[in-house]
């Protein structure tokens, strides 16, 4: 399985490459691989139906317990199966619909690099790797909506769908995180022994809750849906993929996954049945208002998925059944019905309702293909979408609510249903569309075997969906007992007396869709509320706030940022200083005084009467000799107290620094006066802080200091007899810590580069010397 | 002299900060070298200071005997004086180019670029 | 400032506080002094020469050495050849403006005097780890040398550090000088 | 190799190199031969160091062969070999991108050697076990910054390097106060040494040894572009050219985390209760603060940098939590930083060599014209922002999975919301500069600068590289990710390195 990852990722890297040296018939090898895959997939079909997971197990960071461990039980296998699948479909239809695009290449890569991740996503039984695989599938999809860069609308769209996908990745990671601590195990299988533990640790709710906002993003439920419509501005085979089978059921995959794992306390299935519930509703009713075919398709799924989340929430065994089987049933009729939308767009350069009539006449074959695939959607008997609607209804009989959730979302799809299979095609009586061009062969053929496989599935539904399902049941229930019987007819039920109604009342509503259309205007005030709005505004917020406060944080005054520095150092050394109280003990401080001798306390004053001089001079001569008297001053406190080395280095650089300053003077800017009015007593008060504090540093260390160190010693015994020198800081200078003298000069060296090329590459002056 | 000194060193840093929170150019690089210069006595003064006697081990002796002044805060000093010293020339050279190219001594007249924008 | 006793002064004081300096730095490993300080007042001797005749004067009266050189003639014998070389290089420079005579400059540049000071204290430290000792283990001739005291690696790591001040300090007062 | 001599090349190399470059002053070309020859070697050495060093944990030097706590120690650890070969690596990158990425002047004027001594300066950092000499070895850093970032003196790098030579220089000279403070209370500089002594409970220091680490952490904080600190860095690493600010951006904080996690791992470790918060705060708010910086910039340079101070929040995130998962997630984000860091900066850069402007606002349509570029840009991109499986991944991965085990979870939670921003503005770059048709009211495409073929591949090839490495670390990541586990414990349990510094205390 590990090889099927990895040659779907070198088959991706290659595409652009494939793209120029073959021209269009890079398709062949692109659509080959999906198939392949199919086939290879359908080989573990009889082991899986007989009830074994098929592992695989490759070390990847074992450190951090992310490795390549791949389970194939019958939830992967109908994914991997629906997955490739689709694959090759949709592949070989955008060679049709992208035909002669320079970028197909990288649509190629992008696509493939999409599928390969969903493959590695269903199969991933370490949730990492899960995880990893879902980001990628994040990250591909981002770029496949965004592949018509040049239009801002795809552009925002793919980024919309980006960010909230990648919020939604990083709640899961944080929810993952916590669901592997609690159990401590990084594997599904490994959880759901651990479950005992899962659900009585303290991080269950959390890492529900994140896990769920993880689910919730990718899979478009509200109030995260929103990304979903727009990533339209996709190229439609990416959006019939990505609302078929991937992507968006990657969010209900996982929820399934983890069913067995978490579910059991109310939380989990009041959240799923609440959240899926209003998904479901809220797509039903906006996907009536709208007259893009594409916007129309794209709520519907969001209602579908709301059903989905809503089924994995109830939790019962109906529940789950009709979740699998109105999955599959969606996948296939909602992958049609978009590769179909697409043929219409890309034929007719429209998909606007009511631009678009008698279509059949033209294009016959896509209108067999919508009208077999809207029959699955309405839920007609034999096809397979019948069988999941019936299953809903069964499922969702407890509930008053949930029944009516159920009823509205499958009205819709009647009515929308009928939209497709029929008024776009076939009605008569009104001027038909002109094409533009007429469909070839790539854009007709995969819808409809798309929409035969509805039907076939429908009608063989003992024979290749059952045990296959009920696998996919067992692993989601985590009963391996539980059974799936399927059948087209279930007799006389009240089931079916509500498919009936729900057919006639979509009907209803098909009639009135122009006055929905209508009406629909008066409500556009109220999407100003809606959370694709909200997202704009804190994206625009967000961008404007963030702006203001680095403009005001960052303001460009470097004595504001040096008045920051000081402040934190200053404030945090007083807190420390405060919370331990180490005391000075300043009565001996006081007794030492008398030990000062005259000249020093002369030399004291002198630097002290020059510091407050220089405070005051208005004149660059005066401060820069002041400032010099001040430095020969320090050289003649090292010189009292028993450095001379230092002494005569202090004494030779202050020297040098006066000539420095000399040389560059009359470059150096005059000493106009700028006051700082009001902020000069702040800055007053900062830097007597900074004093003030220093000054107590230093008392208190010298009074904590230690009275001799090893180091001195061992310098003192040794510096003469085994370094051959009398003079210690000479000789640590040079040979006992030689490292630092060689850093030392090595800063001296490059100061004087740096001052070179500073002073002689001059743009003013060209650069030259 | 162990009690002053910290005082004077401390108004030192005082007045080097105060100079480098200045928007005049020049007080700047003023500040920055009364603080290198503060910096420097700090370390002497924390080090330990010793009245008179250095620490060079006498003709007769082989090894220096007490009193004599630590001298590896003196080592550490001189390193860190010419430290100091290198990067205080670059640093005066910077603000005269500075004032050549910018044709100005206030700090808050450079912010044109604004850097957060 | 250029009074003309300072810049008399200076000028022969500068070489004196050359030897002074070397001394200086030698000197460093038994009393004050050493290469820092020894590379400091060797080069404040040439800054006040810079600052009392210009870079250009000091560049010319130290930094630089001057090689007269002539092809040799037919009829001059060996000797006789090098004995002109020196001649004209030595007690003749002035007089050797006739156009037979080629000159080559070499010059000492700072950043020459950098280098080779780096060069000079990083090689003095490699040694110990060419003996297969840590770097910068010292090594000392058994020798004593008057005035100077023992010789060893440390003392040659010293005397890379004085040219290096040296070298910096010129350099940065050369710069600066001719702006 | 002995471990004297294998410790002491990654310093003598570039030394060396330097040094010829200085005698080759005039002959440029020549420079750039010494200076490639001096970055293999130098990338040779400290390979066969990290062999070393995976071999026998802690390789020592004493310099000058004086015993331990006295002479200076060279120390190589795990960690410290890491962040030489990340910056070894980085260096052959940012050395292949001058060679046609950098104006010929600049390169006359000191690039080499100042980019040789950098990396010596570095190689110090990294290597050194003794207090004052990482001082030193952080100032050859300093002074090699501040001449690069002016290299050219340009009105921006004049401003910018104003700022960071004041703003440094205060770091400095709390470092060498602390410096003097450690001295003073404990008598020792050795880090070892020092080590041990504050693992004694009797020592009557202790109680001052907080007040110390206040000094280390302020100056340090500075280096490495924490929250209250970071201003020098916003405002000026976006001026020099990209040759230029792709080393410093890439190197020179995170050698200041470095010396954080190895101080606060090895010797401030008495008031860890009040530190460990008040660092995790910090970085929150150095995450939070950088990633809001990036967000609002129009420039893409500026958002680089800006990012780097969130990621800095990262770094010292690890260090905050304090558990050898936490820890080792910080070493390998350093070390994944290094690497991408650099290399969104050379993309900037040669973006910029055809555009000639950072803008985004003028910049567009590099998708279509350079699509490797946009290829390369993107997997760096998505690596800084961490997704999976690129490099950036493991790092977050490691320190949310130690924060929510230490129950950091608003620091987690921080951490993965600055994630999403990151991508935000990673992608708005993307969507911004590749994306984006190219705006009409700028050049027009034939007056763009005339950039040969063969140029800009040379200008690709540092780039791919780079992008090879960090493909390398995302999708093998378990080498890297063992060797951080390793060097985090080398940090927490110092035993091994203390012995083996103090081993030799009886040498001469």
């Amino acid at each position: 399985m590990l090889y099927a990852i990895v040659i779907g990722i070198i088959t991706a890297t290659v595409a652009p490459l494939l793209h120029r040296t073959m021209g269009r018939f890079v398709v062949i090898p692109m659509a080959l691989l999906p198939l392949l895959l199919f086939i290879y997939f359908c080989t573990f079909m009889p082991e899986v139906v007989g009830g074994h997971a098929v592992t695989q197990q490759h070390v990847w960071v074992p450190e951090v317990g992310i490795n390549l461990q791949f389970r194939l039980d019958g939830l992967s296998l109908i994914f991997a199966l629906l997955i490739t699948f689709f694959g090759t479909l949709v592949m070989y239809y955008a060679s049709g619909y992208l035909d002669g695009d320079p970028l197909l290449g990288n649509f190629y890569l992008y696509l493939t690099l999409f599928m390969t991740a969903m493959l590695g996503l269903v199969m991933s039984d370490n949730i990492f790797s899960l995880f990893i695989f879902w980001e990628l599938t994040s990250i591909s999809s981002y770029l496949l909506i965004g592949y018509k860069q040049a239009e801002k609308d795809s552009r925002v769209s793919a980024w919309q769908a980006l960010l909230v996908t990648g919020l939604g990745g990083l709640a899961l990671l944080g929810g993952l995180i916590l669901l592997s601590i609690s159990a401590g195990s990084y594997t599904f299988s490994g959880l759901l022994t651990q479950r005992a533990d899962v659900l009585q640790h303290a991080f269950y709710v959390p890492a529900v809750v994140l896990t769920l906002i993880g689910c919730f993003t990718k899979s478009a439920q509200f109030p995260f849906h929103f990304w979903l419509p727009n990533a339209m501005a996709a190229p439609t085979p990416v959006s019939a993929y990505l609302h078929s089978v991937t992507m968006v059921k990657a969010g209900i995959y996982l929820i399934a996954r983890l069913s067995p794992v978490l579910a059991g306390p109310d939380i989990w299935h009041y959240t799923l049945m609440t959240v899926g519930g209003i998904t479901a509703t809220l797509g039903a009713v906006l996907a009536l208002q709208h007259t893009d075919l594409k916007a129309i398709l794209a709520y519907t799924t969001i209602s579908a998925l709301g059903l989905m989340v809503t089924m994995i929430g109830i939790g019962t065994d109906p529940a789950m059944k009709a979740m699998l089987v109105f999955m599959t049933a969606h996948a296939l009729y909602k992958g049609t019905l978009f590769l179909v939308t697409g043929c219409i767009d890309h034929c007719t350069g429209t998909r606007e309702l009511s631009k678009l009539y008698r279509l059949g006449s033209h294009m016959k074959y896509s209108g067999l293909a919508a009208s077999l695939a809207a029959l699955s959607m309405a839920g007609v008997i034999p096809f397979i979408g019948f069988i999941g609607k019936e299953l809903l209804y069964e499922a969702s009989l407890s509930s008053y609510v949930l029944l009516a959730v159920t009823m509205l979302s499958g009205i819709t799809f009647v009515a929308v249903a009928i939209v497709f299979g029929y008024r776009v095609f076939w009605r008569k009586g009104e001027d038909k569309t002109q094409l533009q061009h007429h469909a070839g062969f790539p854009l007709y053929f995969p819808p409809l075997v798309l929409a035969i496989g509805g039907l076939a599935l429908g009608l063989l539904v003992h024979l290749v969906p059952t045990p296959l399902l009920q696998q996919g049941m067992r692993a989601i229930l985590a009963n391996p007992n539980a059974e799936l019987k399927l059948s087209l007819w279930h007799g006389f039920t009240p089931v079916l007396g509500l498919s009936v109604l729900t057919l006639l009342l979509g009907y209803a509503v098909y009639k009135s869709l122009t006055v929905l259309h209508y009406r629909a205007s008066t409500l556009k005030p109220l999407y100003r509320y809606g959370p694709n709005t909200l997202y704009h505004m804190m994206f625009e917020g967000f961008l404007h706030h963030a702006k203001a406060f680095i403009l005001w944080l960052q303001d460009g005054y470097l004595r504001n940022y040096v008045m920051y520095i000081m402040f934190f150092f200053c404030g945090l050394l007083y807190f420390i200083l405060w919370r331990d109280t180490p005391g000075i003990d300043f009565t001996n401080r006081i007794y030492q005084l008398h030990e000062i001798r005259l000249y020093e306390l002369v030399v004291f004053f002198l630097v002290i009467a020059a510091l407050i001089f220089l405070l005051g001079t208005r004149s660059r001569l005066t401060s820069i000799v002041v400032m010099g008297l001040v430095g020969y001053s320090a050289a003649l406190f090292y010189i009292l107290f028993g450095a001379p080395d230092v002494a005569a280095t202090q004494l030779l650089i202050e020297t040098l620094t006066v000539v420095i300053f000399v040389l560059l003077l009359h470059k150096l800017p005059a000493f106009t006066y700028l006051s700082h009015q009001f902020q000069k007593y702040k800055f007053i008060a900062i830097s007597a802080l900074f004093g003030i504090l220093m000054t107590y540093v230093m008392l208190l260390v010298q009074q904590q200091a230690m009275s001799t160190s090893e180091l001195k010693e061992y310098f003192g015994k040794t510096s003469y007899l085994e370094a051959h020198g009398r003079n210690i800081v000479n000789v640590i200078l040079v040979d006992f810590r030689g490292l630092d003298t060689l850093g030392e000069i090595t800063v001296l060296a490059v100061a004087a580069l740096g001052i070179f090329s500073l002073l002689r590459l001059n743009p003013e002056r060209g650069g030259k010397q | 002299m162990e009690t002053l000194l910290p005082l004077m060193v401390g108004t030192l840093f005082a007045v080097g900060l105060y100079f480098i929170l200045h928007r005049h150019l020049f007080k700047v690089i003023l500040g920055l070298i009364l603080f290198s210069l503060a910096t420097n006595l700090f370390l002497f003064v924390v080090g330990g200071i010793t009245r008179g006697s250095s620490a060079i081990i006498s003709e007769e002796k082989s090894t220096a005997t007490e009193p004599y002044a630590d001298p590896v805060p003196q080592a550490l000093l001189l390193t860190a004086v010419v430290i100091g010293f290198g990067i205080q020339s670059f640093a005066i050279v910077l603000i005269r180019r500075v004032y050549q190219t910018f044709k100005s001594n206030n700090l808050d007249e450079l912010r044109k670029e604004n850097e957060a924008q | 400032m250029k009074t003309i006793i300072l810049v008399t002064a200076i000028r022969y004081l500068t070489p004196l506080f050359l030897v002074f300096s070397i001394y200086i730095l030698f000197r460093g490993h038994n009393h004050p002094g050493g290469g820092f300080i020894g590379g400091l007042i060797g080069s404040i001797a040439f800054v006040f020469h810079v600052l009392a005749y210009g870079s250009a004067r000091t560049v010319n009266s130290y930094f630089q050495l001057t090689v007269y050189h002539q092809d040799r003639q037919q009829n001059n014998s060996p000797t006789q050849y090098m004995w002109d070389m020196v001649s004209a290089n030595t007690w003749n420079r002035l007089k050797n403006r006739t156009p037979d005579w080629r000159f080559h400059i070499f010059r000492v540049r700072p950043a020459y005097l950098m280098a080779a000071g780096l060069f000079l204290a990083t090689t003095s430290g490699v040694t110990g780890l060419l003996r297969g000792k840590p770097f910068m283990t010292g090594w000392w001739m058994e020798v004593k040398i008057p005035f100077i005291g023992s010789l060893g690696t440390p003392t040659l790591f010293d005397a890379g550090v004085y040219m290096l001040v040296m070298g910096m300090v010129l350099k940065l007062v050369f710069t600066m000088s001719k702006e | 190799m002995s471990s004297d001599l294998l410790l002491l090349l990654p310093l003598l190399i570039p030394l060396y190199g330097a040094l010829v470059c200085l005698m080759f002053w005039q002959q440029e070309q020549w420079q750039a031969v010494m200076v490639g020859l001096a970055q293999i070697a130098w990338m040779t050495t400290i390979v066969f160091l990290m062999q070393r060093v995976m071999a026998e944990e802690v390789l020592v030097t004493q310099i000058g062969n004086w015993p331990a706590p006295f002479g200076i120690t060279l120390v190589a650890d795990i960690f410290g070999a890491l962040m030489l070969l990340a910056a070894a690596v980085i260096g052959i990158a940012v050395y292949l991108f001058s060679l046609q990425g950098l104006d010929v002047t600049r390169r006359r004027f000191g690039y080499y050697p100042l980019l040789l001594l950098l990396q010596m300066g570095v190689s110090g950092v990294c290597l050194t076990g003794d207090l004052f000499n990482l001082f030193v070895w952080f100032e050859v850093l300093l002074i090699c910054c501040f001449a690069l970032l002016s290299l050219g003196g340009t009105k921006g790098q004049l401003e910018g390097t104003l700022k960071y030579v004041t703003i440094n220089f205060l770091a400095s000279g709390f470092l060498l106060a602390g410096v003097g403070v450690m001295y003073s209370l404990y008598g020792a500089l050795n880090l070892a040494e020092l080590a041990l002594m504050v693992r004694q409970p009797e020592h009557p220091n202790l109680p001052l040894l907080s007040m110390a680490s206040v000094f280390f952490l302020v100056g340090f904080g500075i280096k490495s572009a924490i929250f209250p600190l970071f201003f020098w860095l916003p405002a000026s690493y976006h001026s020099p050219p990209v040759a230029i600010s792709a080393l410093i951006a890439g190197l020179v904080t995170k050698v200041g985390i470095y010396t954080l996690i190895r101080l606060f791992t090895l010797i401030f470790i008495s008031d860890l209760g009040f530190m460990l918060p008040l660092l995790a705060i910090l970085s929150g708010f150095t995450m939070l603060i950088g990633v809001i910086g990036a967000a609002a910039q129009t420039d893409f340079k500026k958002i680089l940098s800006f990012h780097i101070i969130s990621q800095i929040g990262y770094m010292l995130m690890g260090l905050a939590i304090y558990t050898p998962l936490a820890i080792a997630g910080s070493v390998f984000f350093i070390v994944h930083n290094i690497l991408v860091k650099t290399n969104l900066f050379l993309i900037s850069g040669v973006v910029a060599q055809r555009y000639r402007t950072f803008s985004l606002k003028k910049l567009g349509g590099v998708y279509l014209h350079q699509p490797v570029l946009a290829l390369l840009f993107l997997l760096s991109a998505l690596s800084l922002a961490g997704t999976p499986p690129l490099s950036g991944f493991w790092g977050k991965l490691m320190l949310a999975k130690a924060g929510l085990e230490a129950g950091a979870y608003t620091l987690v939670g921080v951490s993965l919301c600055v994630s999403l921003i990151t991508l935000f503005s990673m992608t708005k770059i993307w969507n911004e500069v590749f994306w984006k048709p190219k705006p009409g009211n700028h050049i027009p495409d034939k007056d763009l600068a005339p950039v040969s073929l063969l140029r800009l591949r040379q200008l690709h090839l540092p780039v791919i590289l780079l992008l090879v490495v960090i493909l390398f670390i995302g999708v093998y990541a378990r080498p890297l990710v063992q060797l951080s586990v390793r060097a985090a414990n080398g940090l927490l349990h110092i035993e091994k390195y203390t012995e083996t510094v103090l081993s030799n205390k009886t040498l001469k």
